[in-house]
């Protein structure tokens, strides 16, 4: 005999219910759409650039997808399949009008950032690459934006031009000038920095790039969630940014290109999904963002990271943004009065991340403590190994927020690093 | 659309147009040819234009595909006879925006305007519009 | 005020319980683990060779850890984050026992059987062909375990030698044999063609390659699910299979890789996870699988399919054959006796896939009816467009089974057939 | 671990060996060295090893790292001198070797004792293990 509790169709109801308005207080009782803290009372979760935790809409439009209404898409012509393929499709329509766009064209799923990055390394740029031409990055990258770029220079014989920052943690915008010129085939930047918190003036950036007429990737995995992006608001030409960032699941993200590059994108998988004609001796390929679609797509991710968009556009981007923003400068304040800190960077503008040490106590051990008091942050390289090597660190203690966080929360965080400066001395 | 609804549009509509398809077959000659090909489904058929005096005389095809494919297909190449290039052009913008959007227009032709009350038929769109995107496609990108 | 039904934490119970043993007589009561019968009680599915259904359990196991569980992996300290890493590579353990094989290490996890090919492709293959060489494949692969090759044989001036078939769509082995040499750089062939259902006789083929040390990719994609599979059991090189063909999530999918071959994988995507050490003239990289996991793992999808060979084991390979076996041999009986109708191949050994056509009407409309009656079939190509050409054929219906499939369902199948064929003549 | 055992573990343990680690410097000299790194977290000491007639004679290390790293690798340079490279290898897989098991085996020294307790402690086994790692992979690697 086989035992089962059968989770109710009427889940539905649930859902609808989950999905309610969000309205303009929403943004004082938006923890209570994360079932994580219900289930972890005294969580005081501080590892949001790692991961944001999944708001409970994300998790139950997945699942109901999976349990009543999952079925491959591709053309299928009975029901379900038709009705997964118009999910699908109404998701990438969707995520172009978070992206201020109205072509859904322009729009490719993804794994992730990372994967994203890589495949405009591998699709765009480097069947455009020649000898002598150069690449400009910066060294306050996140390694997903470093090192594709990297192992384009060795392997085409291109100069990588790195950015350099002041000591405050800014990009050196006279350097970064200087650095574009004719043969420079690419920009890639981030737009915020998830070590610093540094906020890039992207404007100012993009403007340089623009004059020069030369493509400008932005990594957004940091801002997608808070900040109003886009190739077309940004005037960049490829956007980066992935679901679990931002309320949303793993193993989904977004790659956006500018209508101007779009016929330049090549397929990066070859499979199922992309193919126009195959022949035995050639075949030939669709047009992005399908050329980049080989293989069953993540359809319940994609439906996932709609959900969260949906989510959040409920909220409001400027709500998430100036809370992030009192919580920011609020962390800043209070951390200063740690004996002992030091606060790692000291940008023009920065938001909902701050790096630190404490005099004599290694990151890791600073983690292992907090985590007793209930505390999640991070501890290390942060994937930044270059901009740590730069300003002569070798890891740093790092928190970062999100909207369900309070300042509560960060008052705990300071009693729990003063008790801990006192045991250790 | 039901079960009876379905096989109402086939009996009526459908399948009298995928038996007699209008202008079936290979001509010895033709001003120009246009290859309609679905890849996702194998449909594939040659459209055989013939031009006088920059007017459309005759369309032919010729190819395999579905009932739908291949009776929208007839039922344009009938449509487009005697036309100009412009007026193809037109036509066949008409023909597929109407397709793609919730808001309908009217068109003159009874048959024309039976196809396009299908652009809700599940997961079949693509067959009735192939033949009319490949048109749209080729006169799009000549030069009239 | 925010509406809002909180899913209870005693979810937790829920999913013991859906976790319950099953046993022996389980094959009996398999379809109600699967919600989306209950969703449809009409629904005659026989797609799954596209992607089969969700199992609850799968389901319960993500959801579960999206919403209580979720954190980043990658050496957090917090405990959220430890759990989390811990369920990540005890899932790569319980995956490399599924295979037949203690070490975890062979087995890194990729979107699917598409990504796990090109990586193949891209990071064992293409860094060993010289100009001259050959790579062996079959004229009836999935696009996905063929363009790849097609596309490197192009790219570096190499041979791709496509072994055909007979008339009953079994693989000409005399021919595979003869293409076997010492320029053969790898051979890539499926265990089950995802059109035809042939079973491929892989203990003879891959004898032939290894008496010649070839290399061999299996593709997995059919058989993963009902056949013993793993690089040991079968002694090929590369294993590759997606969990959403196994009751798993979509976006999963496995490469294993013999031991004799995992320091010839090179990284595939560069980005965080998979450093030893970035410097800027240098990035060193870590070994495999831990250089495929660059960027941010799907943690929650690599749980959900773990949770689908948990389920898969549970009822026992042998009993789930031995079902699809009496299922394919009704069903070939049964559809023998619809007029009109044309069975496409008729190979040796053949399991739970059955294409064919009805005389002069179209696939696509043999789908469009039968939707009607609740019936889901596939309709075109199926991504096999080079074993489709070679048999004279543009399209075919495509029926294929699973566990949770009966008798009756092939039944109303054969009726909705027998009254499209009176109907349409 | 409750907080009260890891503060008892730091404050009874690892500080101590931490604020007074076993040879802690760079010498001027020595017979061969080996990383320790860990590129997770940044972690990265060098060991400097004097031989002498096939005798390990001192063990002295230095570099950057965690409170955990530098008091496992300070008893492990303490607990590696006067020992024959083939013990040394020894010594190390054992101490992986518990580290990894579920299973323990009992060490005569009481600080390796008190590490090897640690193997459940979260997130942080590769702490305690760097050092040790980077001695078993030398010697593994070296012609003995
Ligand atoms: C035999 C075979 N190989 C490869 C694939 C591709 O699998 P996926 O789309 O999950 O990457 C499939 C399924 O579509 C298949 O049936
Ligand atoms: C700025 C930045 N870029 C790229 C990434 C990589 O994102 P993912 O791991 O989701 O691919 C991250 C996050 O880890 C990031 O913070």
């Amino acid at each position: 005999m086989i035992g089962i509790v059968k989770l109710k169709y009427s889940f539905d109801i649930a859902e609808k219910l989950v999905l309610l308005k969000l309205n303009k207080n929403s943004i004082k009782k938006v923890r209570s759409h994360f079932p994580i803290f219900e289930a972890h009372p005294n969580l005081v979760y501080l590892d949001n650039a790692a991961t944001t935790q999944r708001a409970q809409s994300v998790v139950t439009a997945q699942s109901h997808f999976d349990l009543y209404e999952n079925a491959n898409i591709h053309r299928g012509i009975y029901d379900l399949s038709n009705q997964a393929t118009q999910k699908f499709e109404n998701a990438r329509t969707e995520i172009a009008r978070f992206l201020g766009s109205g072509n859904a064209n322009t729009v490719a799923f993804t794994q992730g950032t990372t994967a994203s990055i890589n495949i405009v390394a591998q699709s765009f740029l480097a069947p455009r690459l020649q000898a002598g031409d150069n690449i400009v990055t910066t060294i306050m990258e996140h390694h997903a934006n470093f090192i594709p770029w990297q192992m384009l220079a060795q392997k085409y014989q291109v100069e990588l031009r790195i950015v350099p920052i002041d000591k405050n943690g800014d990009l050196d915008l006279v350097q970064l000038s200087n650095f574009l010129d004719k043969k420079t085939k690419l920009l890639a930047v981030s737009h915020i920095s998830n070590t610093l918190g540094t906020i890039h003036p992207l404007d100012e950036i993009i403007g340089l790039a623009k004059r020069k007429d030369i493509p400008v990737l932005v990594d957004a995995a940091q801002s997608a969630c808070h900040f109003e992006i886009g190739v077309d608001p940004l005037n960049c030409d490829f956007l980066t940014f992935s679901g679990h960032k931002m309320f949303g699941p793993f193993g989904i993200g977004i790659l956006q290109v500018s209508e101007k590059y779009l016929t330049d994108m090549m397929p990066y998988n070859y499979g199922g999904g992309i193919i126009k004609d195959v022949k035995i001796e050639k075949t030939s390929f669709r047009n992005f963002p399908h050329n980049l679609d080989a293989g069953t797509p993540n359809v319940s991710g994609v439906i996932g990271l709609a959900a969260a968009l949906e989510f959040i556009s409920g909220i409001g981007k400027p709500d998430m943004q100036s809370h992030l923003n009192k919580l920011t400068l609020y962390a800043l304040d209070q951390l200063s009065q740690v004996p002992g800190i030091k606060i790692i960077g000291n940008p023009k503008r920065r938001i909902g991340i701050i790096s630190f040490n404490l005099k004599n106590i290694h990151p890791h051990d600073i983690a292992s403590f907090l985590n007793k008091d209930g505390i999640a942050l991070r501890a290390g390289m942060h994937c930044t190994q270059p901009l740590l090597n730069a300003m002569g660190l070798q890891a740093t203690a790092r928190v970062s927020f999100s909207i369900y966080n309070n300042e509560e929360e960060i008052n705990k965080l300071v009693v729990s690093l003063k008790e801990l400066m006192r045991f250790w001395s | 659309m039901t079960k009876q609804e379905l096989q109402k549009l086939f009996k009526n509509e459908i399948l009298p147009e995928n038996e007699n398809p209008y202008h079936f077959q290979e001509p010895q000659t033709a001003s120009f040819t246009i290859e309609a090909y679905n890849s996702m489904c194998g449909d594939k058929y040659t459209l055989y234009f013939n031009t006088s005096e920059g007017q459309i005389t005759s369309v032919y095809f010729y190819g395999f595909g579905c009932a739908l494919s291949k009776a929208s297909i007839s039922i344009m190449c009938k449509s487009m006879e005697h036309l100009s290039p412009k007026n193809i052009t037109a036509l066949s913008d008409q023909f597929i925006f109407t397709m793609d959007q919730e808001h309908s227009t009217k068109n003159a032709d009874k048959k024309i305007q039976m196809l396009q009350q299908l652009k809700h038929f599940d997961g079949r769109v693509d067959c009735i519009k192939l033949g009319w995107e490949a048109v749209k496609n080729h006169f799009e990108n000549a030069d009239l």
